[in-house]
């Protein structure tokens, strides 16, 4: 089956701030993504969970967003100026994608 | 104060506390009883939804206080005034960075809806009547702290400001849409719509804040026990100080406005309590380098608990021997 | 007309239409008040078993009617010719594809659950009775529709055919599933059964609808914002048009079958509502390249307001007219 | 006999029983019904803090028993010795691996909560009082077993052993954990507690039991469908004899302790019922290469349903024969 | 540590194909998947997120499956025939694996 | 945008394991990882979905870490510790990182 090369971005960051993300990402001319939940996770700021919190404070979610390579830039500094001063992961893996029209 | 020892007696052994207890114990001892983020949501839903609406229901039965309007802005007053003092005894008491100080700061001044809560049930148990707007006193003292803690910051030179998205997220907060919406609707619908959902909003009610608080308290102890590496004595000291100081700016506010002696407790444990939803999200995003298990830990560790165990009593007593009922 | 207006008003200001509002509101506001997935479908789940049970029960206390089976077959000739009658509706009043339409006129064949269980909570408040099974034609009412959209499609030209698989999805409906299950539960256990549980599925049921519909007004406010694009003046006047057209027909069948004038409205109702979950769902997996913001706005932005608001008092008003109760 | 037909009957069609067919049949008709996890934890957090709660409630007002510590004795001896006779029988009745044999065996010492919790809505509806301390009992019961399965394969040679984790894990499992702390917080209120919650923890219990039977139906199906094939007809066999072997032991610890009729029901359904909650977990942990659908399917499948239906009118005219009451 | 090539296929997909992707995917022989939650995402037909939706019409999961390489073709044949008429991306990642084994 | 190499490990491992899993991972010296819920799956121990589950005996979550590729193989082996008698799946991507102090 005929596939293309493409670049598949991860951004873990904190829930209270996937809109300005998602609007970030939009702005720089992305309109493709998919958003997962986080259950829990651990970093520099010590260990967390979801379980039972009510706030939006804590928690994070996992933007997953598939781009061809030549969009990367942008997006990435879309998610940089959101991430800077916030926590947050952000990673990059080579993919190849079926339906290539729709990147 | 023998009324007092009674009345927090009383009040620590009520299921309610009990159930908070029960959770931080769990949290401690590492059991793996949680309740799900879902859950715990739904649980809040419901309570706001029902203090909301019967706190409006209250208004349209005795109508709307001459007080209201300035109650309401003493309140906006204190929510943002609080914070003030509570920079300032952070920098006597703490060793806390200007920036987590304020961040803790902000948090003094809002309120925490399920202190709140926890006290018109006690209020209730008591006999003790209070004015049904309380409850929009409360929604409209959820943000003015955040806008005092970010001036303060930006004293401190740091040119960080407020921006119109975050302005619109806290005031659209969740929490307080619901509380303020529901209060509207117990509001237009006045008893006759109470008596068509009573048996949701009012009977389970206190059944329903047990498990809440079960949950408050595994999160509140799951807290302490990563978190206790930043309670240092001062940092602790001040999780206990200042819901008294700001206690008592409420119990002069209420006495000056003249409210019921439901009133006045119900604005001393507003100007008591500690934020622990709408300000730490605010907080994640306009100041993202306070530390937040800081502030979290001392509003949901140490000012929660003991506002709910020895602060509501006290608040009770103090409101009733001054209001002279 | 004056009795119309006197519902609609009561109706207005009733907790649970207001708690729709309050949600289409917050939602179009930008507020981040939501409703947890999870807490959705419990809320949802309770309310079909608890109206499923209730229509069993009174059908164990009222005996089988003989028009039972001539209810039940009405309904489903209904929700197989009414979508005929919307795709003719659309093409005239619309520019929609004929994919599109004809995946919209599923929608107004099928039935909207929540709008039924409103209905019943307004006849319970007039005192209006109504013939338990109704519940089980809500149910009967839910797939005919689908099959007469599939066929409208398939007459196109389109070779497109339900397969067993989609048959099979759309009978065993987790909803239907539940529905009558419930109702043959309550039906099986009658008084008796309900005595064991009615403090679980009477006493709290209207505060429970209130914060469903909190939910699905955040949804429909939610559908309005993203979908508002899709609503053209015809789409939109379709969208109020046809439940109108629907409860006549429905209001047709009622009269011709002698039903009770609870029994009427409800049939009313059933044909003017639209489906928005079952329908949709099937609609996913058949006609993938039908535009879903069309038909889940216009189903739950505009149709289902619309009877919630103006519609089941308009019925009420119509069915207690012309049944000379 | 007849007695014992009737009590079954009554008990079939019950609302609880019903709820609970009806989740077994959705799930066999592979219907996409289902309760989200979310929810599905709220409700067995509620059961567990009702029925723990209403548990210390009682022994409050009724006072300790002489017989508590006795009881929990042979709760805990039952719990050890049951695993050793299941494993016997496997042994003889069926072709399962030592490993497998074991984990099974470990599930039929150890306890199911719901069952207990559908054996006391029984005694209710029949008006036959039990002593509150059973739920302690059955906290009690729940992890000795675990220890005993570990023992019989440690015996065969396999070093594996218990680690202090595991250990804390099974004593600490939420669902002990809340419920013995629901117990404390109800012997400490009392029926002042209980006044406060009892239009939460006890009208509407019955009715979410219901929904929660529901779900069990749904994953005990799933379990059935996805399970079946380890379902050989000596293992069938085994589900359903060994709760009658449960029954009788804790039927003679019962009538020697003294127990009250409901007492007696309560010792022998614990003993006859077996664990799908902390059993399989700790068995996920300790030994992973036991195969979970057997023991899954067992439990919840076959001697779940079992006790359900026909087990507890069993056990409830048993034990009303022999305590001559 | 030992470890062999083999593929990470993920497949966004709407809720209510779910059903039909996992039997496709089991009749080109693959057995072995896992499946997550997904909260919200964004595309050609626009944002959504699963907040209290009670229906499967809106809503996707995320199915990702390990395979060894020689599979990818059957894996990509099947899902195809699925997600064809339907939104939903396919995207591939080269992965290393432990317990080769169980592929 | 500067980027930087770096290892996404994926495990999928049960619920119950989670805790052991963490504590092993931890005293490898990594401490950054983040927890997604899943849904369901299938393998060679059938297939399951959390739907209505209420017990932690059934139930994956899938632990994704991302580390500087010297600490692979001390993730691996800790990694291997606790998965080996036990049913769950371990993949390895190479991927590239902002902001790679973090790591
Ligand atoms: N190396 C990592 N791999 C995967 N997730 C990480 C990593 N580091 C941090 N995270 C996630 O990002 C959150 C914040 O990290 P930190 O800023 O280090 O506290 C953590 O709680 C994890 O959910
Ligand atoms: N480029 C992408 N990267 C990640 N997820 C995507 C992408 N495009 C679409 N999706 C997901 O697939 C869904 C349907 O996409 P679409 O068919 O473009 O509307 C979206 O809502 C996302 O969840
Ligand atoms: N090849 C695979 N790709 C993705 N996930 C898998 C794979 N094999 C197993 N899993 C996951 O691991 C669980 C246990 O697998 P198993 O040990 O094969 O029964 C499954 O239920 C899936 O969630
Ligand atoms: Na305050
Ligand atoms: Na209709
Ligand atoms: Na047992």
């Amino acid at each position: 089956m005929q596939t293309h090369r493409a670049k598949r971005v991860e951004i873990t960051i904190e829930a209270i701030m996937q809109s300005r993300l998602t609007e970030a990402v939009q702005k720089a001319g992305i309109t493709g993504f998919t958003v997962l939940p986080v259950l829990g996770g651990s970093g520099r700021s010590g260990e967390w969970t979801r379980a039972g919190e009510i706030g939006r404070a804590s928690g994070m979610v996992q933007m997953i967003c598939i781009i061809r390579s030549e969009k990367l830039d942008d997006l990435l500094d879309a998610a940089f100026s959101v991430v800077e001063r916030h926590i947050g992961v952000v990673s990059i893996v080579d993919c190849e994608v079926l339906r290539a029209e729709r990147f | 104060m023998e009324q007092i020892l009674t009345l927090a007696g009383n009040n620590l052994i009520s299921p309610i506390i009990l159930s908070f207890a029960l959770g931080v114990a769990a949290s401690l001892a590492r059991s793996d009883l949680s309740v799900p983020e879902a859950a715990a949501k739904a649980l809040s839903i419901y309570l706001l939804f029902a203090i909301g609406f019967k706190g409006g229901v209250s208004v349209s039965s005795h109508g709307i206080d001459a007080k209201l309007g300035l109650t309401l802005l003493a309140g906006i007053i204190l929510s943002a005034a609080l914070p003030l003092i509570a920079f300032a005894l952070l920098q006597v008491m703490t060793k806390l960075s200007r920036l987590d100080a304020a961040a803790v700061a902000a948090h003094y001044g809002s309120i925490s809806i399920v202190t709140f809560v926890a006290a018109t049930s006690v209020l209730e148990s008591s006999d003790i009547s209070s004015e049904g707007y309380m409850v929009a006193v409360a929604a409209a003292m959820e943000a003015p702290a955040i806008l005092s803690a970010l001036w303060l910051i930006s004293r401190g030179g740091d040119g960080r400001r407020m921006d119109g998205d975050l302005m619109r997220e806290i005031m659209l907060n969740g929490s307080i849409v619901l509380l303020v919406g529901a209060f509207f609707i117990g509001w237009a619908t006045g008893e006759e719509g109470l008596a068509e959902i009573s048996s949701f909003v009012v009977a389970p009610f206190k059944g329903v804040l047990c498990l809440f608080l079960l949950d408050m308290g595994l999160v509140a102890g799951r807290g302490l026990r990563g978190g206790s590496g930043v309670l240092r004595p001062g940092v602790l000291a001040f999780g206990i100080t200042m819901p008294v100081i700001g206690s008592i700016c409420g119990l002069g506010a209420g006495l000056l406005l003249g409210l019921s002696t439901g009133g006045v407790v119900l604005m001393m444990v507003l100007s008591a309590s500690a934020s622990y939803i709408a300000v730490p999200a605010a907080m994640r995003v306009a100041l993202p380098e306070a530390n937040p298990s800081i502030y979290l830990t001392l509003s949901l560790g140490v000012t929660f608990p003991f506002n709910l165990t020895l602060g509501i009593p006290l608040y009770v007593a103090l409101a009733t021997a001054l209001t002279g009922v």
